[in-house]
């Protein structure tokens, strides 16, 4: 069970599955699925995602170490795709384990905008109409 | 000494590939580093002020010493997620 | 694809696969996972739960609109499982699922917040030792 | 008249079986169809200020009149999820 993993391949359930054992009482999961509307009206075909691998996993498991501490006890994982990411595919998955659910959303909560906003991990919006642009924020 | 540069995303399409190496004096600092790559590759000098760099793995200022066999990784606005 | 049943059979993967259409951009999933630990220091082999059907169908329903109109145009899925659901076992899965994430962790907690307030649902908590209580509230 | 009387979870317990169907004069309200029913099953009574009352699938007082063919459920404190 590795609770950081950067992966090139689609993030499926059974990936998800792997990870059953962090399962708790309350068990919160955020799936980022890639949106077809880029939100300025032009059509999103795939995203690009580029990691720096080894800062990110360690960014990961900080933020991970974090939430274990700011919301007592609760355990995270996250799982991020990179390369192409089409259009309602996954690009990232956190999933947070706590024996009450509070705490739970609160952690995923937590994980996923410090990972939105650290993590060294870059997307290129390509469109439909063969155009792309790097994207920064979230 | 020699220092190893890594870019990514954006600067790393301004810089034409991943990885640069480039030889500089002793004593030089991360902000030689980065002037020597954006002689190279001008185009780079607009993003200064919106990068980071790390210096081995570490956050670093532009301030900061360098040492031979060193690696910077150029690190532009983030968007995960 | 139906966004609210109480079910007899586990809650698996692939029973959340098939609402996968209510995906969007942030997707929230709240497990709910029978704990062995019963809060009060005794061991619990299993939560028997009961309902009644039709009126907590319908509860789910009213929850699911009352996030939708909340929180901005946000889908939500209820999936309860009834009879034995042994320590280990999912009980219930809340899915919401909305362009943004923050409307997706805020109506998957509403939801389950007022699923266990209101709707009519039943459990009792069956111990290692053999015994069984009625447990109210969350 | 007939009214069919569902019982849930701690309650259906009390009353033995999951359903009971029981006849009550003309005018009667929910409360006779409780009291009818704890008469039979008095460990009931201890109840009746946490059972919410539901008149064909509607929440309904204890002073609402019925009619016949009614299906009332009583419904202890909930705990799902």
């Amino acid at each position: 069970m590795t609770l950081f993993r950067i992966v090139e391949e689609p993030i499926a359930p059974p990936m998800l599955d792997e990870i059953a054992g962090l399962r708790d009482g309350g068990t919160v999961t955020f799936l980022g699925i890639v949106r077809e509307d880029s939100g300025d009206g032009r059509r999103v075909r795939a995203l690009w995602y580029e990691a720096c691998e080894m800062m990110a996993l360690r960014e990961f498991e900080s933020i991970a170490d974090e939430a274990r501490h700011r919301f007592g006890g609760v355990r995270v994982a996250i799982i991020h795709r990179i390369g192409e990411v089409r259009a309602g595919e996954i690009s990232v998955a956190v999933l947070a384990a706590a024996a009450h659910r509070a705490a739970a959303f609160d952690a995923c909560r937590y994980a996923i905008d410090e990972l939105k906003r650290r993590a060294p991990i870059w997307k290129k919006e390509c469109y439909a109409d063969g155009s792309a642009q790097w994207r920064s924020g979230a | 000494m020699r220092i190893r540069i890594l870019a990514f995303a954006a600067l790393r399409e301004l810089c034409h590939a991943p990885e640069h190496a480039i030889e500089l004096p002793a004593g030089a600092r991360v902000t030689d580093a980065w002037g020597a790559l954006a002689r190279e590759f001008p185009a780079l000098a607009a993003h200064r002020a919106s990068t980071r760099i790390a210096r081995n793995g570490q956050v670093a200022s532009f301030e900061e010493a360098l040492a031979d066999g060193d690696e910077l990784a150029l690190l532009p606005p983030v968007g995960g997620g």
